[in-house]
């Protein structure tokens, strides 16, 4: 059976032992980050973790979205493309002169107008998550490539665009920002899902969709809402690839889907719904992203790294199996 | 077939249009066919070498009199070729070969010769001496091969080492990540050669941001971005394959095949070396 | 006397092919308990989810307070004081029981949820129905008289005029159904009303004022308990007399089928008993004795620890259920619509699916082999279904149990294992599945039957066992056994054993 | 709720109104054929025809297994990859000397190997197949590339390579052979899920594990079974895209598993398991077939392209929906 994993209401002082039993996946990223610093010393220097900490931060937050879809049993295949089209608007926003302000809130608007029309659809027309998102997934990347005409939009190197590209390549008290936003969202995110009516609506809905119409609340409405924070936080991600970027690719994201879903899973939440911990997320999304890293310090050959990274997300995940 | 009276009209099939090394590609043809009087017709292969066949073979039922064919990979391409000839569709390949089949012609820039062009500038400005990146295209693409056997002879003769040597896709984003993490074990890093444009955009960043910036950056295409980072001073290169150029290259050859003139069975297309 | 506080006349509801209710009425007094009755699919459910708003009416008229209502939905009727608890459990297993009861009415403090209070007012209400649990506990962690405990508890928290109950009682054991009956009379003296239904009759007439009768989806009749036995009220639903309710059935006894040595694991503690070619042997017990999970045990279901279990002199070593058949021990589940049966697929693929090894090949399922033992079957126990193709989940849960039993009959066991037989089951099919029960005893087959109905225990049985804490605590040949003895051992503590 | 699929055993005389509700998804093929050939008349010439049929063949094949997994309530995203390395292994040894037979016996046998361990591994390791197959399909791409050194393994021209050919691009009484094939691999999963044991025990499997395995059955044994024909039918997949192309790309088949997913979706299989037709799926198979290649014929720009598809995707399943 899956841990228990939203019973944690009545202890406030953890142990070691009790964090350990709930979220199993440290003891993977701790031990994976234990080989690989043994193996190159330059793999544990500040700098590096930075950039672990900057790549990571991407998938991170697509994910952290994606593990609100998940527990209520849903799944998100869009999120790729709904980072690539609120890239594009941002940055064709920005490269007309518009503030950075406008550029940022208009992606924001999109990718929770794209996920509020996600739900909609999955709620209203009762259809399959899966389906539902692949057609969206599908439609937004055609939408993104004609509004773009297949090339990327580029910023140039303006005052603005240097300044706008601090979101993804600044740093604040010399943390990268992106991380800094990425601890941000999972903070949010945390408190939401423990402490709001809609955090426990989503493990409701995942949890017993039935019984959750019964007691009285719109099914429909939690849809439309975990939709919507995965469209938002994808968006947001859009944002940060962009500014990283200078430009917004019109194939920016594809595949970021799948990444997102083993980051959740990694983290111990349940793809059948209702069972997980987004602070789970945060972790399996710094496993794949150590792994990257750590393969590409350790000048592992590219072919190999595919290997080595399956290898690794499936024993992580059987370890997690065990350790029940 | 029954043929349209009007205007006479060109098939292009073209492996990818997710990448504006191609869009370019495909506003070449595009502008010449206007320009000389024909409909032109464009279907995208995703990438895919099945998806290439299928093209070609829903190309076959429409009323197309003549075929472009920018193959996804030159092996595979074969099948698509054959499928043109059995419906006596005359086909010119475009900037990627096909390895057989019945082709009229073949329009492209040299990958082979790019290469070596990159290891060459190189070679010229480090005294032949120093660690070299390479980043790789999509592994098993031609261009990748290409590229790389071009460049990896090229710096054959001199003393180079070659450091590190990975792939990110033809991607920007890889690009940056790979070469993010490459940098953290390797701090001497001389120069980077990446077989595109969109590859080596993002290692320039990722080699900035770690006040790397004397690394020599040497891209593939010169794509707008990367062309105005060379003349900025931040990317030390680009081989300028001319996409345009090579659209309406294969319209003219069309145009001859059309007019019943003899086409000669590889039309180069110029490559140049695009420095500061 | 007063005018009824609820009204209900002429409801219609129709499902594809079904007409659940045809002209049904029902009046509900202030103040009293009405049991709704009627044999399994009569319509009972269905009438009381039109009241609470699952379902809409077809035709017909409610109304409340006298005045004529809409129930648009379950939060309409919430909020128009009607509470249900249904028939199935509808918890969420992964929120915890304070979460559970007050799930959409969530105490708020700015922001967020006010965790604090609602688990205070959670646990009053535990204490008020005598559960020793903390309202922070998962609901998946408790067992299923636990869950329907928790059930109760939801219905009482919303302070409604109208409570219904259908078959609360279902999966309680005496000692719980005496507190649910404690805070029914409380509920009573404050003036609301109860709907009650159940397929104890024992229970109707403690509990309730009137009852109002439902046959095949018509109205037959109401009437004041005091006018009633259990045989008249037995006729007004199945529309004839039943003649001896639990006919136990005296076999020649022959050689051991079935013996239990020393059986240990994590829920059960050394066992040891046997059980005789033509006996029955009744496992009595509270709930969370560990009678469910002893019987898993034996099936294959739930790895041993240590003991033996031996069949007609054969040691088996049953490491999956699929053992536990090939070694002719069969096991008809307690939770029928959770693990028995297989809701999607169809009478015949339910019934067959044990034992589709004896009527195929790799390559080819004999069709006309497979059709003539579900007919047969079919015939034989009375199952009423409009085909074999009928989706199960379609039938009513007295039919529903049959299938479960015939499939398990259809391995041809020599040891019959039930579990609940006749949980949530009519009077009519009840008598029906205990004559499958003792044929199947009068073949010289060994017989054990989980059940927490004393009188089902006492009236089948030819010995009896007492299970607590996981351990034997008593055993008794049915000529000594008497309720009081029996519970006197199922209450029996950790400690004292 | 969904159609009742799996109790049609009594009826043989089907008329036209039943077939339409066990095969909602046959209108909107129906609709979309009749709407395409009045746009282009080119469009049902027995020419095209065959080529859609061909066409559709490779996802149709590969969706058929797809089918029995999600029909347990599985999921296997590593068809894609099964099929490259069997197409690869298969030229490999053509390109060797070898017979046909022995490249496609060798091609099957792996399919059904790593199909076996995605069974195993899900059934035995307790996984999610989402992230175990997805493990998979990460490690047998990497292998592909570093068996293929990330190079197309081409067959040539000899004259084995050329009888090779006939199994992707040849005819058998003027049908493409690859339709010819795709017919038989429907007509067999058809007869198996309807007619044996195992089809039954698929059905159950995905109705509800727990009741399956109180009746007696070994759900590792189904599950193991269910991948494994995904497994075989991945490799037949990709022999048949090898033969067409006379070479194996080792990056063959990339994305084909959302392709599949979405045709036994679109064929009314529901994703949770234990409701869908086999015959469904070759209908879903072909509206995607047919759309992609009406869409070529009608001159749709390639951009729009993605938009119509996923559009006309939601479309019919929306219609299914309804006509509930
Ligand atoms: N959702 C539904 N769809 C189709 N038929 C239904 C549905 N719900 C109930 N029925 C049918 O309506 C009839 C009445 O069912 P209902 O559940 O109300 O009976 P009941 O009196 O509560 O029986 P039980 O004592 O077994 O609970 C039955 O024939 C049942 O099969
Ligand atoms: N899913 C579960 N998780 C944890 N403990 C459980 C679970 N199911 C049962 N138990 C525990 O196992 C023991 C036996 O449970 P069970 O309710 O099956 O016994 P029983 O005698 O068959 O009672 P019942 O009358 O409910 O059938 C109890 O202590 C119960 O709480
Ligand atoms: O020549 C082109 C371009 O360089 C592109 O960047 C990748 O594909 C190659 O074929
Ligand atoms: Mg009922
Ligand atoms: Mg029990």
């Amino acid at each position: 059976m899956q841990s228990n994993c939203i019973q944690d209401t009545k202890s406030k002082n953890l142990d070691i032992k009790e964090l350990l039993v709930k979220y199993k996946s440290l003891v993977g990223l701790v031990l994976l980050v234990a080989v690989v610093s043994i193996l190159s010393p330059s793999f544990l220097s500040s700098k590096n973790i930075f950039n672990i900490l900057r790549q990571t931060s991407i998938n991170a937050i697509i994910a952290a979205g994606m593990t609100f879809v998940i527990l209520t049993g849903g799944i998100d295949l869009s999120v790729g493309s709904i980072l690539a089209i609120s890239g594009a608007v941002c940055a064709s926003l920005l490269a007309s002169g518009q503030s950075i302000a406008i550029g940022v809130l208009a992606s924001i608007i999109i990718g929770a107008g794209v996920g509020f029309l996600n739900g909609f659809i999955i709620s209203k027309g009762k259809l399959q998550p899966f389906i539902a998102t692949l057609a969206t997934m599908t439609v937004l990347r055609g939408l993104t490539l004609v509004f773009t005409d297949g090339k990327p939009i580029t910023l140039g190197s303006s005052d603005l665009a240097i300044n706008f590209g601090k979101i993804g390549g600044g740093e604040i008290l010399s943390i990268p920002t992106p991380a800094i936003i990425m601890i941000l969202v999972f903070a949010v995110c945390a408190y939401i899902l423990k402490n709001t009516k809609m955090g426990r609506y989503t493990y409701a809905l995942g949890s017993n969709e039935e019984a959750t119409k019964l007691s009285g609340l719109s099914t429909d409405k939690i849809k439309i809402w975990v939709y919507t924070i995965s469209g938002v936080l994808s968006a947001i991600a859009g944002i940060i690839i962009t500014s990283r970027l200078y430009s917004a690719q019109p194939t920016a994201g594809t595949g970021y889907e799948l990444d997102a879903i083993a980051a959740v899973v990694l983290g111990g939440t349940s793809l059948t719904g209702g069972k997980g911990k987004i602070g789970g997320t945060i972790i399996g999304a710094l496993i794949i992203g150590v792994l990257s890293n750590a393969l590409n310090i350790l000048d592992v050959s590219s072919y190999y790294q595919m290997m080595v990274k399956g290898v690794v997300i499936l024993i992580a995940v059987l370890l997690d199996r065990k350790s029940n | 077939t029954t043929k349209d009276s009007g205007a006479k009209k060109i098939g292009l099939i073209v492996s990818t249009l997710n990448n504006p090394f191609f869009v370019d590609l495909k506003t070449g043809v595009e502008n010449k066919a206007k320009e000389l009087g024909y409909e032109v017709v464009v279907l995208d292969s995703q990438n895919d070498p099945a998806k290439e066949v299928s093209n070609m073979e829903d190309i076959s039922v429409k009323n197309v009199d003549i075929v472009l064919l920018n193959p996804v990979d030159s092996d595979s391409a074969i099948a698509s070729v054959m499928i043109a000839n059995n419906n006596d569709l005359p086909v010119i390949t475009v900037d990627r070969a096909a390895n057989g089949g019945k082709v009229l012609s073949h329009v492209a820039s040299d990958n082979i010769a790019g290469g070596k062009m990159a290891a060459d500038f190189l070679m010229d400005k480090l005294n032949k001496k120093g660690n070299i990146v390479e980043l790789e295209g999509i592994a098993g693409s031609s261009a990748t091969r290409d590229r790389g056997a071009g460049f990896e002879k090229g710096i054959k003769k001199s003393e180079f080492e070659l450091v590190a040597k990975q792939s990110a896709d033809f991607d920007r984003t890889k690009g940056l990540s790979v070469m993010e993490n490459i940098i953290q074990s390797k701090d001497n890093i001389d120069a980077v050669f990446a077989q595109n444009d969109e590859m080596a955009l993002g290692a320039q960043k990722a080699l900035e941001a770690a006040n790397m910036k004397n690394v020599l950056v040497v891209g593939f295409d010169a794509t707008e971005d990367a062309v105005e980072s060379v003349k900025k001073g931040k990317m030390a290169a680009t081989v300028a394959q001319q996409p345009i150029l090579i659209g309406e290259t294969a319209v003219d050859a069309v145009h001859n095949v059309l007019i019943g003139k003899d086409i000669d069975n590889y039309i180069p297309v110029e490559l140049k070396l695009i420095t500061k | 006397m007063k005018a009824p506080i609820l009204k209900m006349t002429n409801i219609v509801k129709e499902f594809p092919g079904v007409k659940a209710l045809d002209g049904v009425n029902l009046e509900l007094y202030e103040g009293t308990v009405m049991a709704l009755m009627g044999e399994n699919g009569a319509g009972k459910s269905t009438l009381m989810k039109i009241l609470s708003g699952v379902y809409k009416k077809d035709g017909g008229k409610i109304f409340y307070k006298g005045i004529e209502e809409d129930i648009k939905g379950p939060k309409d009727a919430t909020e128009k004081g009607i509470a249900i608890i249904h028939q199935e459990l509808n918890l969420l297993p992964d929120l915890s029981i304070g979460e559970n009861i007050f799930l959409g009415r969530e105490p708020k403090k700015g922001f967020r949820i006010d965790f604090t209070k609602l688990h205070e007012e959670s646990d009053k209400l535990l204490n008020k129905l005598n559960v020793n649990t903390s309202s922070k506990e998962l609901v998946k962690s408790l067992s299923i008289g636990q869950q329907q405990m928790i059930e109760i508890a939801k219905a009482l928290s919303l302070d409604a005029k109208i409570i219904i109950m259908d078959e609360p009682t279902d999966a309680l054991t005496d000692k719980e159904t005496e507190s649910l009956f404690k805070v029914i009379n409380e509920l009573k003296e404050e003036g609301k009303s109860i709907v009650y239904i159940s397929h104890r009759l024992k229970e109707i007439f403690e509990i309730c004022d009137s009852i109002t009768v439902l046959r095949d989806g018509k109205y037959v009749g109401k009437e004041k308990i005091e006018n009633l036995d259990e045989d008249k009220m037995i006729e007004m639903m199945v529309g004839r007399k039943l003649t001896d309710q639990f006919p136990r059935l005296d076999v020649k006894m022959g050689e051991n089928i079935l013996k239990v040595e020393n059986l240990n694991n994590e829920y059960v503690k050394d066992i040891n008993f046997e059980v005789k070619a033509g006996e029955i042997l009744g496992i009595s017990g509270l709930m969370g004795a560990g009678r469910t999970e002893l019987a898993k045990t034996i099936y294959g279901h739930i790895r041993k620890t240590s003991g033996n279990i031996i069949v007609k002199g054969k040691k088996v070593e049953a490491k999956s259920c699929k053992d536990g058949l090939k070694h002719r021990i069969a096991y008809v589940s307690e939770d029928r619509k959770g693990d028995g049966l297989i809701l999607d697929l169809s009478v015949k693929e339910n019934m067959t699916i044990s034992s589709l090894d004896r009527i195929s090949s790799l390559f080819k399922i004999n069709k006309k082999q497979e059709d003539e033992r579900v007919k047969s079957y079919i015939e034989r126990i009375r199952i009423k279904t409009p085909s074999q193709d009928q989706l199960i989940r379609n039938l009513s849960g007295g039919n529903q149990q049959k299938i479960a039993i015939a499939k398990a009959l259809m391995t041809h066991p020599d040891v019959l294992i039930l579990d609940e037989p006749t949980r949530g089951v009519d009077v009519g099919a009840k008598k029906e599945i205990y004559d499958l029960i003792n044929e199947f005893k009068s073949q010289g087959k060994a017989v054990i039957m989980i059940s927490s109905e004393m009188p089902e225990i006492l009236g089948l049985s030819d010995r009896i066992l007492v299970l607590s804490h996981g351990m034997i605590t008593g055993e008794f040949d049915i000529k000594d056994a008497t309720q009081e003895a029996i519970l006197k051992c199922a209450v029996e503590t950790k400690e004292a054993i």
